[in-house]
């Protein structure tokens, strides 16, 4: 089970010939993802770690059956690879590449709602269902199975706080990686819905970071909707100088919204358990958990 | 990229919004220059990418050529927030009967652009967005059809504009927007945007910030200057695809990702340390980014420690490593170093710096204590 | 009854303004078209022909009710106009303006192909269901209510043809004129349909001329879909030299498709009688109407 | 307005689409200089906006700048289909190892752009339509997100193509769609696109049509002379915007939409008479456009007799009327005229005609068998 992809995942992977594209074919073939062919114009006919490669998605498709693409594209041309994706059928797109223009961004997302697909990122580790499927460059000796559902704004950050909850034995549902842009696809809020529907989903781990206001809405949806899950957040940035820019648009803080002191307090407010340093997660978790179980 | 004020002034008139007379200056004599062409009362303007110049003394207003003069010699000799004035925009008064304001910026929540009106606009414009939002207007724009005039023309109505000054004021919305798509920008704005007495609309300043990742879009831009903007750190850090902001603290951090750079400042903050910079390597850096980052880290003489904080995804530890002992050799690096590293690669990671006499930490908690310790021992 | 315009109509003249709109209006109030406003930017307030204006189309709806919409607006800014129309939720758009350019066009069908909108024109005479409703141009006079179904692609000739049945007491269901431009909204076989499910429409008159091949696949049409009701077509251009331009880019003849003889032998071949002359068309409906009656 | 060949190569060229070196020139002077830049064999093409200028002698070789002279001296003194050749473009000559068809054109069934493309381009591409409509391959263009890199690249496969012609013929694709797209394009075409020997693209010869109604969007075309593309009746009727069209017979024809006059020159040519010219007033015309189009087809000396044929909808007939007596005041017109006018305001159109003592009719048929008549008679 976990969400989005699993067992039941064929992917292509779109800029497969590249260094990153290959490398991360070939780790995610290790990790038992279902790898069907790749994509890179001009390159067809040719192979990378045994993965048929085409020029085109549609030529792709004619070949082999496959419900998701993982886009390691360069980023002026991404956005093309995600709308050539998109159109032909494919519902579920992950997009590692970083760097594209938001404007690129804007169209991709545009498009994605009206044909009803989802996209994770740009600028994204990937999504992982643990033991089942990896869309992504997560390292995967990090993760395993388990009840803990994991979203978060930030890659890096991520793995650390996946690793912590690994060594205390709670695994993971499954992982997302919102991505660090602007304009990204899945938000916390519709991560939140699949994890609500997920049998396997226990508990559910965010990690937002400063910028934008999407963790105060996501607070108020949770308050709103009374979600029933159990949720712990952890927020990057607390000491953070106002009006600093800290490596992407994703990180300007905007007015008062958007420091990290306005998103914990609003987690707070939400009754969400708020994490002060990564290695707390797992520690509060683990205490959810176990209370659960007593009850 | 922060565009200038004139910048930004003549990429509007270039879309047909009235922007006051006047023109930019470097020196004295073509200051005067400017002056002798112009109606007084003239505003001297420091052009600077900060806000809140207004405020540091940044406009300075002169009713001759010769308080010009004066007003250019103090902007020249000023630095506003630390950054000195290197050219001045000097252009016409505009009577202000009413400061509006409009802009346009990136709706993360609706993915798309967001056009923003409000009839209070000027310096206030932020406490106005805070105490009183309902006088902000917000209008998203459409992703596939776009802002257009009509759009336009239903905010300036609801702006309380009617007869002429409806299609003067819509035109000028809708060719922002243009100017704001066409240029890439992550935000773009008249504030303020000056109705005068006669009832005509004037853009008195404007800011436009280019989407740094559609550059490649605007080769004009390509070979503009940073010096001036940054400090010399984050220029070269931008030359190397770095982020790189500096902060006042002692202890250099390099790290992988926005948010595990991020958590690291505040573990360090959190025992007691104080971060000296931000620099994130971004992902999948090559050895020779590592060391460029080192490079421009130790640049920054108020660095006792460094803190490298590496959890390897697209980025691979072996490189990181590698480009550690690159760094190492080239710059004789003598200052204390403290390194985390796991992730993609680990095992080759760690074993060429063990190798090589480096220790290599596990936590990233742990490594940020040690680096607080050993920097406060120094 | 009779199909798209009837009595339940109620319009916004969009410019209603300027010389035309203003001129039109009042004929079409007279003929007894319900028109509840206008909207001319920066002249909301004022009145024409006693038609309140607005200075856009969403504070007109806020006023009146409206499902309808004529354009008048100049050519450049037509296109825009029809979009705040169907931004507005108007589902019927009859656009008058000649001399849109073709890529302003592309997109107003799109976005209403997108948000199930008809849009009749650009370059239309526009539509009349005679004695209940005339959202266009036309001369009234002309027109009386009747049985046959009129659709055209040129709007003087529809006059023409239409003055001819009148004069032989073979009143109109509904007459419409598709626009003369190469982008259009409603086209023959789209009108085709709704004649077919129109109780009072017994017979159609088609009226083509060279330039593009819509009239032939219309004729594939009717054969492939044994189109119930007789049809008579006239197909101007007979005596139009090949490759030379006769006023509009809709009558660029366009190789050997396109040709009146291509277009007139495709109809004989569906079993649709073509007129030689405009007068024709009168006299082998009368005789098609009344060889029905006889059976 | 059809652009002439050098006009279209050099937007092509403007969009990255490899094009033969070359120039243009409008003497022999300029011929010879352009010559000597370039390496034989050359090609030297008249620039005429009329297709089928390669089977008219249009397009001459030449293997030095003596032989380019003597080829820019005989197409100088050249007409094709009636045009006079007044500018020469020179050209290095293209090995082509294969000839293929590429262009853009509006698709009117389906609303939108329809990219074509075929292996089989070059001078029998209209005969290749007809007889073996496998061979081209249409893709229409979504109107909402446009014709795509990958889309080109869908059409290249599709061709063949692959490796690193892939990349190569697909940005060519999509560049030309580009062009079209900026330019407002009714039709924009390579044909041929040459595929060289090596396996590089080449355009030898380009077209584009651009919109008509979208010609305010594109001010560098407003002066562009219309002389030598038309005729002198053509090109005050493009000034006076009236769509005039000249034919070879005796009876001067003037109406109001295109269907309406075409259908008049029908019913001419049925009842034995021969139409002189095609000339629509368009909808709603003012009586000054009535008495320019008066003026127009006057103009044409093999004129015997008039027919104006005016069924008023946006066109008012007292307005046609007035044109009318003010075209005959002005020009004090002799030759026959055999109106027919009804429609909006025709009462009053008709008193005013009435009044002056010219007979009006009410079928265009009749009024057809009339004007025929008394051509027949003079």
């Amino acid at each position: 089970m976990g969400i989005i992809v699993g067992k039941e995942t064929k992917a292509i992977v779109q800029g497969i010939t590249g260094a990153q594209g290959s490398f991360h074919t070939k780790l995610m073939l290790e990790y038992g993802t279902k790898v069907v062919a790749g994509v890179t114009p001009g390159k067809g006919g040719t192979t990378v770690h045994g993965v048929p490669v085409y020029d085109t998605v549609e030529e792709a498709l004619e070949k082999h059956e496959a419900n998701a693409s993982i886009i390691f594209v360069p980023a002026p041309y991404a956005a093309d690879a995600a709308m050539e994706a998109l159109e032909n059928g494919i519902k579920t797109i992950v997009i590692i590449t970083e760097h594209i223009p938001i404007k690129d961004s804007i169209s991709v997302m545009a498009y994605a709602c009206q044909v009803g697909a989802t996209v994770i990122g740009p600028n994204t580790p990937g999504i992982i269902t643990p033991g089942e499927c990896k869309l992504g460059i997560m390292p995967a000796h990090i993760f395993k199975p388990g009840k803990v559902g994991m979203v978060s704004r930030s890659g890096t950050l991520t793995y650390e706080i996946a690793a912590g909850l690994t060594k205390k034995q709670l695994g993971q549902s499954t992982c997302i990686g919102l991505g660090g842009d602007p304009i990204v696809g899945l938000n916390f809020i519709e991560v939140l819905k699949l994890f609500e529907k997920d049998p396997q989903t226990e508990a559910v781990v965010l990690i937002g970071e400063i910028g934008g206001n999407l963790e105060e809405l996501t607070a108020e949806y949770i308050v709103k909707e009374k979600y029933p899950k159990p949720v712990v957040a952890f927020i990057a940035g607390r000491s953070a100088p106002p009006g600093k820019r800290m490596g992407h648009a994703g990180a300007i803080i905007m007015g008062r919204a958007g420091t990290a002191e306005t998103k914990i307090e609003a987690f707070k407010k939400a009754g969400v358990e708020v994490a002060e340093k990564p290695s707390d997660v797992a520690a509060m978790l683990e205490k959810i958990l176990n209370d659960k179980l007593a009850r | 990229m922060k565009l200038l004020e004139y910048e930004a002034k003549r990429i509007l008139a270039k879309y047909g919004i009235p922007i006051p007379r006047g023109g930019l200056a470097a020196n004295i004599a073509e200051a005067r220059e400017i002056a002798q062409t112009l109606k007084p009362p003239l505003v001297v303007k420091a052009q600077v990418p900060v806000a809140g110049r207004g405020k540091a003394g940044g406009i300075l207003f002169a009713e001759s050529v010769d308080d010009v003069e004066k007003a250019v010699n103090k902007l020249f000799n000023m630095q506003i927030r630390g950054i000195p004035v290197r050219s001045v925009w000097i252009e016409e008064k505009v009577n202000a009967k009413r400061e509006l304001y409009f802009g346009m910026t990136v709706d993360r929540l609706n993915k798309t652009y967001v056009m923003i009106g409000s009839t209070e606009g000027g310096m206030e414009i932020e406490e106005v967005a805070e105490k009183a939002p309902q006088k902000i207007l917000k209008f998203p724009v459409d992703p596939l059809y776009g802002f257009r005039l009509y759009h336009a023309r239903q905010m300036a109505k609801r702006m309380g504009y009617s007869g002429n000054q409806l299609s003067a004021i819509a035109n000028i919305f809708y060719n922002l927007y243009r100017a704001g798509v066409d240029y890439d920008a992550e935000l773009i704005e008249m504030n303020p945007l000056a109705e005068t007495p006669e009832g005509n609309f004037v853009a008195m300043d404007a800011r436009i910030i280019v989407d740094d990742n559609a550059l490649f879009r605007h080769p004009e831009f390509k070979e503009r200057p940073l010096e001036g903007e940054f400090s010399p750190q984050e220029v070269e850090a931008a030359k190397n695809d770095l982020a790189y902001v500096k902060l006042d603290g002692d202890i250099g951090v390099i790290g992988n990702g926005a948010g595990l750079v991020m958590a690291t400042l505040d573990a360090i903050q959190l025992y007691g340390g104080k971060p000296a910079n931000f620099l994130d390597v971004g992902g999948g850096a090559p050895s020779e980014k590592i060391a460029a980052a080192l490079r421009i880290v130790l640049s920054d003489s108020n660095v006792k420690a460094l803190f490298i904080n590496i959890l390897g995804g697209i980025t691979r530890c072996d490189e990181v490593a590698r480009g550690i002992l690159k760094a190492r050799e080239k710059l004789g690096i003598e200052k204390p170093m403290v390194i985390r590293l796991v992730g993609t690669n680990e095992e080759e990671g760690k074993r060429i710096l063990t190798e090589a006499g480096i220790q290599v930490l596990d936590s990233m908690e742990e490594a940020a204590r040690q680096v607080v310790e050993v920097a406060r021992r120094l």
